[in-house]
Formats: C-alpha cells, structure tokens, sequence
C-alpha cells in the first residue's frame, strides 16, 4: 500500500513539484523558463519517474543543457513540434487564459511595467502543454480582464496553434481549461485550503464541479526522491531556492 | 587581418556614432558592460538599441543615461534584483519609446538579416497585443496553403553593431564564443560586431580543431579590446559569477534619476570600476 | 535516454520504410556510406531522397539500386572522379525523377523545416531555368517594399529521416558534428536522425565543455550504430581520406547496369567490403 | 624597373592565377568553390599582395576555412554583402554571360547531364564579381544560347541584383561583360594565342575594340611567390593539381 506523509510534513513548493510533474508525464521533451525552480524541479522528478523516456532543459543549467544551437533552438523545439511542454507566468492572467507580460495601465505608458512578453506570444501558441503557474494566487493576478495581451488564451480557427493552456497551477488549487468553452474549471484544492478561498482570490469566474476533490499529495517514496535527488538538482541552477527549502539536502551534499 | 584589436575599450566606444542601431544580447550570452560603461562615458545619444531577446543591466543603464532613444526587445529585467528601474522610468515618462516584441521574433528578424533576406514568417503572435503594437511587422496568407492559415511576416534587423564580451580572441580578430551560437546570427546580421574579451591570445583560433567550431571569424569583426572582468558585475559563462551586492546597490541607486546619475559618477565615469571588480 | 544505440548498421537501415523522405548531406559534413549499403541490402524503394545540398556516390550507389524515385538536389557528382554514372543513367531513361535546385535553396527549405516555418524567401534564382521547373516554388512580391521587388518563396523541406555520419556519439544517443554545423539544421528539420559513427563513447557528450559545442543533442536523433571506417570510401573529415583506387573502379563498373550490379554483388551483398576497407 | 620572364617560362596556371588575383584585387573577401586550384591560387596571390587586407576562404581548406557556420554560411556570406568575388564555370557559356551546369538537350531528359547547378543560381545574383572561369575555351563551351539557364548573365531592372558577371577568364584570354549592351569585350589576349583563334573558338559574338592588347604576364616577383610560396598553399587542398604544376615546389616542400 502507498505510504502517504500527512499534509503538514509536506511544503507547498514539493505539493506544486509534484503536481507539476504530474501534469507533464508522458512528454519526451519539456523545458522549463528563466527563474522557473518550481517548474524545474516538476519536470526533473517527472524524468525521474519516466525511468529515461523523458528529456529535460532547464534554462541556466549546465548540466541538464539540451541546446547547442543557440537561444533560438528551444523555440524551434516549439515549432518542430518537439516541444510537448512549457511553464508560463503572468504579471496578470484571465478567465481567456489571456497572459500579460507587459504592464498595468495604458500601453505603452503604462502605470505598472513589467519586463515584457518574453517568449510567450510564440510558445503559448506551439506547445501543446503549457502549465500557468504562479507562486501567487490573488485577485490582482488573476483578472477578469488582461490590461494588455502578451499572448492570447484562444485564437480563431483559422490561426496555426497547437498548443495552449493545459493547467493553472497554484499554492491554492490546480485549474485545467477547456479551450471550446473559453473557461478554468477548478481540478482539485490543495489540502489546507478551500474552494470558497479559491473563489475569493480569483478575479474571474471558473467552472466547480458539485465534487472538487483534495489535490492528492506525493508519496512517501516520492517526497523522499524530492528531498534527496530533485532538490540536488535544482540546487545546480538554483542555489538560493534550493538552500531555501531544502535546507537539509544541501547542507548535506 | 590587421587592425582588429584596440588598445581600450574607449577606443572600441568611440567606433559607435550617435544614432546607431545596436544589437546586445542576453545575460547568458556575454555582456559588454565595460564597453557600456565606456559608450556612456562618450555620451552616445539615440540609438536604437536591439536585445537579442531581452537585455538587464546593460540596458537599463544605456536608458538611463539617455543614450536609448527606441528599445526593442522582449523583456528588459534585471532578473532575481527585480524590475529595470531606469527602464521602467523611461516607458512611464514617454522618453523611452518601446518596441514590444517577442524571443523568437527578434530572433526571426536577426536571422532573416544573416540570410539577406527582407523577413521572415513566423507562427504565434496573432491576436496578441504584441503584434497589434507593431506596425512595422505583416501579417498576411501563407501562399502555401489552401486554407485560410495568416502568418506573421517579421522583418530583416540590421544592426550597425552587434556588441557582446568573449572569453578571448586572437590577433587576427578571431572570436571564441563556444556555445554561444546565437552570436554567429547577431554578428551575420549585424554590418559589424565589436567584442571586448577577457583575454587576447596568441596564435589562430581557427586554426586550432578545439576552437575553431565554437569561433566567430574576424570577418564579422570590426573590433576587439581586451576587458578583463568586462562582464563585470554581471556573470560571464562559467567564468566568474555575479556581484550581487553590487547589484544590488545598483537596484537601490538606479531607483530615482539623482542616484543613477550618483551611480554613473562613481562607477562609469569615476574611478570606482576597477576597484569594484577586484 | 535509453534504446537509442543499435547492434548494426543494418538495424538501423530497417528503421526506413520504402517511400521515406531522406535527407543527405555533402561528403564534406559525413556520408553514412556504410549505411547506405545496408539500405541497398534491405531493398529500400520509392525513397524521395533530399541532398543538402549535393550528393556523391551515396545517391549515385541508391539511384543505380533502384532505392531512388525523386531526387531533389543541386547537383550529383563524383567531384574529380567525373560525373555519377547510375545518376546520369537514371536521368536518361526517365527512370529518375529529378527536382533540381541550387544549394542555398536547399538550405533555406531545411532550416524553414527547422524554425517551423512554412516557407522562406530567398534572393537569386529569377530567371534561371532552375525556378522556372520547380513549380512548388513561388515568387511573389515582398511585402516591405514599395517597390516592385519579387522574390522567390521556398517551401519547407521536412525529411522523414537524415542519414550522417560522425566520429562519435555517446550511449545517451548524443553526437559529436564538430565543426559540420549543417547537421543543426538537417536533425531539426528531420523527423529523426540516423547516424552511423566511427566510435561509441562513454561518458556524456553534452557535458564535456570540449564537445558540448560540437554535439547534437540526442533529442533529434532516431538511432546510432557504430560502424568503422562507415563512410568508406568516401573520405572522412580529417579522419581518413578517400578510397581513390576504389571510387576509379566503382566509376569503371557503374558505367553499366550490369557492372553496377556486379559491384552491388561483391561491395554491398557480399563479403568484400570489409577486406576492402581494411 | 619590373622584371618580366619572357611567356615560355611562364605556365598557362601561372598566368592563369595572376589574372585572377588582379581581378580580386581590392576585395575584402574572396571564396573560391570546390574543385578549383586556379582561382584558388588567384585569391591566396592576391591576400599575399594584399598585406593582409583581403580574407580568403577555399572551400575543402582546413587553413583557409572561414566558415564555421555550416556550408550555409558561404552563401549567407553573399546575401550580407560580404563576400565581393566568386567563381563561376559551366558546362555551357553564353554570350549574354547565361551559365548552364544541368546538361545538353531537352530538360529534364538531358542527351548530357552534368552534375547541376550547385550555388549558381544564387551566388551569381549576389556577388559583385563573378568571374567565369573556364580551362577549355571551345565553341562547344561558349556557345551562342545555353540549353538550360542554371543562372542568367543579367536580370529585369525589378530584380533584386547585387551581383553578376565581372570577367571571363580562359586559356586564351581575358573577357568583359557589360551589363547594359548583355555583350562580352576582349579586354586581352594572352601571349601565343591572336584575337582570330578567340573568335574561332567562341560560339557567340563579342565586342572586340580596334586594339587588343596582350595580357601582362605576371613579374618575376609575382612568379616567384606563385611557385614558392602560393604552390604550397594550393598543395594543401589540390595535393594533385599542385604535384603537376609545382613539382619542385611540392617536392622540396
């Protein structure tokens, strides 16, 4: 029988590591962004569990580096279809899926700026599974309505696109999206928190079933790969999170 | 070859006419901050600069010192120390003009410019806000399909310079990038790429079967200075890492204009750079 | 990654299903000869074989075999050894269907392939006969000119497989090209890539910074096979060089139908190329 | 005062190659093709005499590659501006300067098929100076209309046109082109051959002036470079070609 550790042995970052790895099972090529631990970790469990069959990039490492041609080779990935998964954030997200990189305010003055678009007009459209994944779920980030679209949610039939929204991952809850109606749909609520918190923090309306289950956690055998393998490995590339949340895995090593 | 290498980094800035349009590229790649710090130093005025995606520091500093008159770029940060201050002052008060773009995009048009061709279509973009903001990109059928099926048309980046820092170059100009091959198209691209280097060797990097495929031949050169820690204080390849706490300074001064400028005195045109490097 | 590497070269041959669209690079980047007379063996038909941008002996040797229905290249040629003989046959009696082209038309097919991208524009070629007996190429007029400026459209060429020889790869399927920089482009292009090399290494290609450069990763490629001396007689990089005494008789024999199949019968299905090899 | 050797010291190659590299003279990069020694032996004589100014690329060189780009990168080359001269032969020459590499007789079926049209099609819109070089000067060469157009001599006014004919080069003399009146000149002929056996043996119709000068023969110095300094750097590619021509260069070497 499974071994499950009970919910407070467990920190949020190895729930979202999990559930990420969950979401991109199955893929033969993922990458994850810049500043991306979490997702990081997510896809280097998931190649982990895949016993070889998966391929992983992490942006910035030196030892999980698949790309030799270049900063344009992981958006070729894309195009060639090679791609089958990638993490997007969001100064802003809408019930569309809609993301926005750019700023708060009238473009291009606008009040809040943020960085810019990034990658995101091009790979939201060419990878199959993109995860939208925040460390913050509030109502300032998930908005009815995008200020600005950095890459839009849907596109018109017409419009070449084989990728698009696959899931919403957050401290609170995992959304997925249904492309024909337009909308999030709540998948399950992490243990500790409710669907009436979900609803509160989130600017724009969502599908709830009549059953919304609890987000089920790692198991023993998993968390202890977390701890003691995974975190090892995002150490490489990230230091400061690593020692952050697994403190002792790295003071160990 | 002759000619190639400069005795200062001053004397690489002093190469770049106001009104140029250069090309930088990302952190990872190799940054020319000394050689910023010298075009700063020179007053360059109204260039167009082009981040191959993104820029950070090089970029908000540039801005900053009023030497950008348009950015094009996909993102503009400095990272895990935040938000681009001077970057972030310069779109709020209308002085920076912005071309929004995306990675791949700038990428698209940087390689449509190495093949001497006039653009190039790419997928994704449309009905994004990115592409509604840029009246100079298409978007038009794809005269291979029979279906309806737009296309975003991007087109042709030509920079007058392409600036980066190298690990290290020979006399003849030859450029050891390594894996960095995103500078092969930003130095096709571009009519001329400057390069300051940690080091200048001896000897012919094309010459040598263990560089010669990760070296940038001199023909794309139009000029080389040594710059030991001329990434500095960014990190360079696998090289030296990050000055955080210098970073981290520059966050806090670059907050308003008085402590960019308090900044520049003291690290750009003072004599605080090299101490700071050490 | 795990079952990329293969017992034998024949092994890997029977991974191509007669009416697959290969591609093949010039002898300069590194011919899979010795994967070639597999296929040969196994009977391979109704192949549409891409050169990029020329072939040799390996299309001649598949063209004479029957292998070949399409062949779409910029040329076929033994170099200094004089025309391809079984290439020339095919020509004549109509048995081969030839779509010529012009070397960077090749190229810019394969790395639209590459970016994803349906097509790619491309300077020159107006007027040529070259243009005007492709009527899967277009010409339309370039939409950022005010002018009237046509300019010829190219479809993307996506290959099923690409077939290359190297000088090592590694268990995890990673490839050591080096400084043959055309391999990026034909594996992105390619469905997978084929590769025979001279050595199967230990250790992790990738990250050796010696090699990491010079490597294709193992995420393009479909299978590996040692095979020694496997671009005989063809010349290897620096490794070793052509075959003379053989390619004067294999151009001797190929003059016919029947001396081809003699040099089939002793080179390919018999037993005579590894003593000739040695 | 020059010293010039009297023509019977001096090859046919030698003069050849010293024909070349005045044609290249003042350029900033020259590329010579597969399976060419003689322009190959012009661009490395004209580096020489440049001080260094002109970079040279000989495909097939390990010394002097410049490409580590992939074989794509001689023809990006082009489309920048970058390269100012290459080379050109052909199965068939016409006198609109038309080049045909594909064959003789109806196309595709061709009676002769040579091997095809290589970077032809390409190079010859985009190099300032192409220069058709062939070592048999034959009406079976240089006829008055090609069978198949591989690349055209000169383009519609609307065509983007960078490049195109710049010299003939042959055994028995040197030709113009000019691009308005489509006609080659004899710009020279080389001592021991006569303006009657140029025209004799070329199948279209040139322009000759009243008063064909004789090609300059290369100077003693120039000689002396090209059999003990530039044999060499032939040799490195053209090991045959260099063994025939240089013979006590090659063997002294």
């Amino acid at each position: 029988m499974t071994d499950f550790p009970s919910p407070d042995e467990i920190r949020t970052e190895e729930l979202l590591i999990t559930i990420i790895a969950r979401l991109v099972e199955g893929c033969r090529l993922v990458s994850c962004g810049a500043s991306s631990p979490i997702p990081g970790g997510g896809c280097l469990l998931a190649r982990q569990q895949s016993g070889g069959a998966m391929q992983v990039n992490v942006l910035g490492s030196r030892l999980n580096n698949l790309m030799t041609n270049g900063g344009v080779e992981l958006f070729d990935w894309a195009a060639q279809g090679r791609l089958d998964a990638f993490f997007l954030g969001g100064g802003q997200i809408d019930g569309q899926a809609n993301i926005n990189l750019v700023g708060v305010g009238d473009y291009p003055q606008a009040k809040i700026r943020w960085p810019g678009s990034f990658g995101s007009a091009y790979l939201y459209f060419l990878v199959p599974r993109v995860i939208l994944f925040r460390e913050e779920h509030t109502r300032r980030v998930f908005v009815d309505k995008v200020d600005f679209i950095s890459t839009p949610g849907t596109s018109d039939p017409e419009v070449y696109r084989t990728g698009g929204p696959y899931a919403l991952v957050s401290p609170l809850c995992q959304m997925g999206f249904d492309k024909v109606r337009k909308k999030f749909h709540l998948v399950s609520v992490h243990p500790g928190h409710t669907v009436e918190e979900v609803l509160d923090n989130t600017g724009f309306a969502i599908d709830v079933p009549d059953h919304v289950p609890e987000t089920v956690l790692p198991d023993r055998a998993t968390l202890n790969i977390i701890r003691q393998q995974i975190s090892l490995e995002i150490a490489e590339t990230y230091p400061r999170f690593a020692a952050k949340v697994f403190p002792e895995a790295v003071n160990a090593a | 070859m002759t000619g190639l290498i400069h005795d200062s980094v001053d004397s690489l800035a002093a190469l770049i006419p106001d009104g140029a349009k250069i090309a930088v590229p990302a952190d990872y790649t190799g940054v020319a901050m000394e050689l910023t710090r010298a075009m700063i130093r020179r007053g360059v005025r109204d260039l167009y600069m082009v981040c191959l995606p993104v820029t950070g520091l090089q970029g908000d500093m540039l801005i900053g010192a009023g030497a950008v008159k348009t950015n094009e770029t996909s993102a503009v940060t400095l990272g895990e120390f935040g938000g681009a201050p001077r970057f972030q002052a310069g779109i709020g008060d209308g002085s920076l003009t912005i071309k929004d773009a995306t990675c791949p995009a700038i990428h698209a048009g940087i390689q449509a410019a190495q093949k001497g061709i006039p653009y190039m279509p790419l997928r994704g973009m449309i009905g994004s806000d990115v592409l509604a903001n840029r009246d100079d990109w298409k978007v038009a059928q794809n005269p291979f399909s029979e279906e309806e099926d737009p296309i975003v048309l991007l087109p042709a980046i030509k920079p007058d310079f392409a600036l980066i820092h190298a690990k290290k170059a020979d006399r003849h100009g030859n450029v050891f990038i390594g894996i960095r091959r995103e500078v092969m198209a930003l130095a096709g691209a571009s009519r001329q790429t400057l390069v300051t280097v940690e080091e200048i060797v001896d000897g012919n990097l094309l010459r040598d079967d263990t560089t010669a495929t990760g070296t940038l031949p001199a023909l794309y050169v139009g000029g080389v200075a040594e710059a030991r820690q001329g990434a500095w204080p960014l990190a360079f390849w696998e090289e030296y890492p990050t000055d955080e706490a210098h970073m981290a300074s520059y966050v806090a001064a670059a907050r308003s204009p008085e402590g960019f400028q308090s900044y520049v005195d003291q690290y750009v045109t003072g004599g605080a750079r090299a101490a700071a490097a050490e």
